[in-house]
């Protein structure tokens, strides 16, 4: 609460980088945007495993940011997306699924990343809060599309297969500005839980194809 | 017993699988719906307004004074309608100030309360640690009922405020990429079978901000707008919210003057 | 001392009704705290609503009534202006009585 | 009067037990013979509130399975409960002479929640709020004219938002 005078601050400091603030004309968006930066990260502490770092948006959160609410250019959707596709680690084993009953337990679990959260447990993917999965789950999320009968109705083909992984790892790399986390890319998931919660997708005996 | 059980799967969110296969999606609609109907015949958010309404006039601080020469923006002492008009600017304290900002300047400007003492425990935990904010926040905020918001963007600093929210709300960072409209940018979404109000509309915006403060029954405490937004932020994987902060604030401003026109209706109660 | 209870006594008619709303944790002792040490039990056991002296309703409680409980029923003979008593007393032995005018 | 009453029922055993005195007091106040307010004592019966099941419940209470009944319902009871800390429930007899409701949840650690006497002249309906661990069978047990009576239902507890 002693920020009074941060405002001002700002508008001082985008003033000593150039940035000419007219006084009596609305500032421009990269104006209200750069003041709007400075003012969260004042506004935010560190606590748990989540430090102030974590504002420090990358280039595809600024981007996705700038873009949010309008529409995203086809230049700049297709940069984010080459950009992110070579973020994506392929398994050096070449197995691209894993265990589905363990990608099931991945995609029930909320917890991970928040400084509530135990840093030396392993996160989940929570998929369930956005997604329909094993139809037995009813509890399931409408931010993302159904995923019931992935695999069965897209085929169990190994292209299927490595956009299902590459999906999981770096979503941005198929749909710029998605919702989606980027679960791989961002080390919210092992390799192996990327391959598990693929397995959940694509393997034929998983609950979700059935 | 229960209460831990309910605990250890809130926690662990695994276990949010209790409905049978018999049940469609439409029905479980249907019945949580009437749950929450039956929850709106008694809501204990009325024990936090009479604790506060008690704490507001009670002398009080190293200067044993009462808070009702407190200035929530229609004048000293005003409480009625006040809440439907914040955030707002303040010329004596030099800034935009939402309820809580504003209950703590009066409780250090009045009351003499140090800022670190007036805001060492904001978000209250049971009955050995209970917040006066919260309940301070429950009795102004009650005398809002039925008054339709009015947030006024007449000052610079006000508009700038606005602004600087309507950019966070958009801001997308953290491990997960979350921003507010990752959640509230669209219609018809739930998070699980928890229904999300699109922010980004009137609508929207209206129904969410005139139902804050609530009680939680999830945790038995009445949470405030500042609550709110700092457990988004939790959620989305940032830091934490510093309370009173001037992203708060600002967010506050974007979302209250966006319900404006709609009466005010809380404190609620929710799940 | 415990926080005062919020209640509702209205006359339609014959009927009385009574809502009361309790400040209570309702602890059932089967929780831990961060440390993983059992937060012992604390839970109202008994309640009492009394009409002119008249008990109206009694109850025993276990832990299992929910934090901050609420309870709403109805009886004859109320009028305007009779006071209702509410008394709730824990596994403590804390007590609390308060009182409202029916309206 | 008294002894008509379920808890109280239970309630007199636990007086002798515990040889009368502060227990007496809550049983008096709670028939009315004692003013409200100057109960200083406590009575409660510690041994229906420990069974766990439906069988061990039933016989701390002393009785045998009871009926069920059409004229016992619940209302305003939700058969999903958004959060298990708080389900709402009511329970409403039409049975004569209704001496008491009992709600009891056989997935409880304890099974029964709480127990109230309903003295001539208050309506035999009863609204409040219990908590629940899991998904379980609600019964709500009715005292009148001296016989028990049950109703059943199931209430479905799930929990929605991002969790943790």
């Amino acid at each position: 609460m002693r920020r009074p005078a941060l405002l001002a601050c700002v508008i001082a400091a985008l003033a000593a980088t150039g940035i000419v603030v007219g006084c009596a004309s609305a500032p421009s968006d990269a104006e209200t945007q750069a003041a709007a930066t400075a003012m969260l990260k004042a506004s935010f502490k560190p606590r748990g495993q989540a430090g102030l770092d974590r504002l420090d948006q990358d280039e595809t959160q600024k981007l996705c940011s700038e873009y949010a609410g309008k529409t995203l250019p086809k230049d700049v959707a297709a940069r984010i997306e080459r950009a992110n596709l070579e973020t994506i680690r392929w398994p050096a084993d070449g197995t691209l699924v894993g265990d589905w009953k363990a990608g099931e337990k991945i995609a029930q679990e909320g917890r991970g990343m928040q400084y509530s959260d135990d840093p030396k447990l392993p996160a989940g993917a929570n998929c369930y809060a956005c997604h329909q999965l094993s139809p037995q789950e009813l509890s399931y999320g409408t931010i993302g599309p159904s995923l019931y009968r992935f695999g069965k109705t897209r085929g169990y083909t190994d292209e299927m297969r490595k956009y299902a992984y590459g999906k999981v790892w770096n979503a941005d790399a198929y749909s710029a500005c998605t919702n989606m986390p980027r679960f791989g890319h961002k080390g919210i998931l092992t390799e192996q839980q990327v391959k598990d919660v693929a397995a959940l997708l694509m393997d034929p005996q998983s609950p979700v194809n059935k | 017993m229960s209460a831990r059980r309910v605990i250890l799967r809130c926690a662990a969110l695994a276990a949010a699988l209790a409905v049978p296969l018999a049940f469609g999606q439409g029905s479980t609609v249907d019945e949580i719906a009437k749950y929450r109907a039956a929850l709106q015949d008694g809501n204990p958010a009325e024990l936090w307004e009479a604790r506060g309404e008690g704490l507001w006039k009670t002398p009080r601080g190293p200067k044993a004074a009462t808070l009702e020469k407190c200035d929530l923006g229609r004048g000293p002492g005003i409480v009625k309608g006040a809440y439907a008009e914040l955030p707002r600017w303040f010329a004596d304290a030099g800034r935009v100030m939402d309820l809580e900002t504003r209950l703590v300047w009066c409780m250090v400007a009045l009351q003499g309360f140090t800022e670190a003492d007036a805001t060492k425990a904001p978000f209250g935990a049971g009955n050995d640690k209970k917040s006066d904010i919260e309940a301070l926040v429950a009795y102004v905020s009650s005398e809002s009922r039925g008054v339709p918001m009015n947030v006024s963007l007449a000052g610079p600093k006000e508009q700038e405020a606005y602004r600087l929210g309507q950019k966070m709300f958009y801001f997308r960072g953290g491990t997960h990429d979350f921003s507010c409209a990752t959640c509230h940018g669209e219609d018809g979404k739930r998070i699980r079978l928890q229904d999300l109000p699109n922010l980004t509309t009137t609508a929207g915006a209206r129904k969410a901000y005139t139902t804050w403060p609530a009680y939680r029954v999830s945790q038995g405490e009445l949470r405030t707008f500042q609550w709110r937004l700092n457990d988004c932020f939790r959620q989305q994987r940032f830091p934490e919210l510093i309370y009173g902060s001037d992203a708060s604030i600002a967010l506050t401003m974007f979302l209250a003057r966006n319900a404006n026109g709609a009466p005010f209706d809380a404190p609620a109660i929710k799940r | 001392m415990p926080d005062p209870m919020k209640i509702r006594a209205n006359v339609a008619g014959d009927w009385t009704e009574i809502k009361v709303l309790m400040s209570h944790e309702m602890e059932t002792g089967q929780r831990k705290d961060a440390a993983g040490k059992v937060i012992p039990a604390w839970f109202i056991q008994n309640v009492a609503v009394t009409h002119n002296g008249r008990t109206v309703l009694s109850a025993q409680w276990g832990p299992a009534v929910a934090k901050n409980p609420f309870i709403a029923f109805k009886f004859k003979g109320g009028a305007k202006g009779d006071k209702v008593v509410v008394t709730w007393q824990d596994n403590r032995g804390e007590k609390r009585t308060d009182e409202a005018t029916i309206g | 009067m008294t002894d008509r009453r379920l808890a109280l029922d239970a309630l007199r055993r636990t007086v002798v037990k515990a040889g009368g005195g502060a227990a007496l007091a809550w049983a008096l106040a709670a028939a009315g013979v004692l003013r409200a307010g100057h109960v200083s004592a406590q009575a409660w019966n510690k041994a229906i509130f420990e069974t766990h099941g439906f069988d061990a419940t039933l016989k701390a209470l002393g009785i045998a399975k009871p009926p069920a009944s059409k004229d016992v319902a619940f209302v305003s009871t939700p058969d999903i409960a958004e959060n298990g800390a708080v389900v709402p429930i009511g329970v409403a007899s039409a049975l004569p002479n209704t001496e008491s409701i009992a709600i009891l949840i056989e997935n409880n650690p304890n099974m029964i929640a709480a127990v109230f006497d309903i003295p001539p002249g208050t309506e035999p309906a009863i609204s409040t709020r219990v908590k629940m661990g899991e998904t379980s069978n609600v019964y709500a047990l009715v005292k009148a004219d001296g016989k028990y009576y049950l109703a059943a239902k199931e209430i479905k507890v799930t929990l929605g938002g991002c969790g943790g």
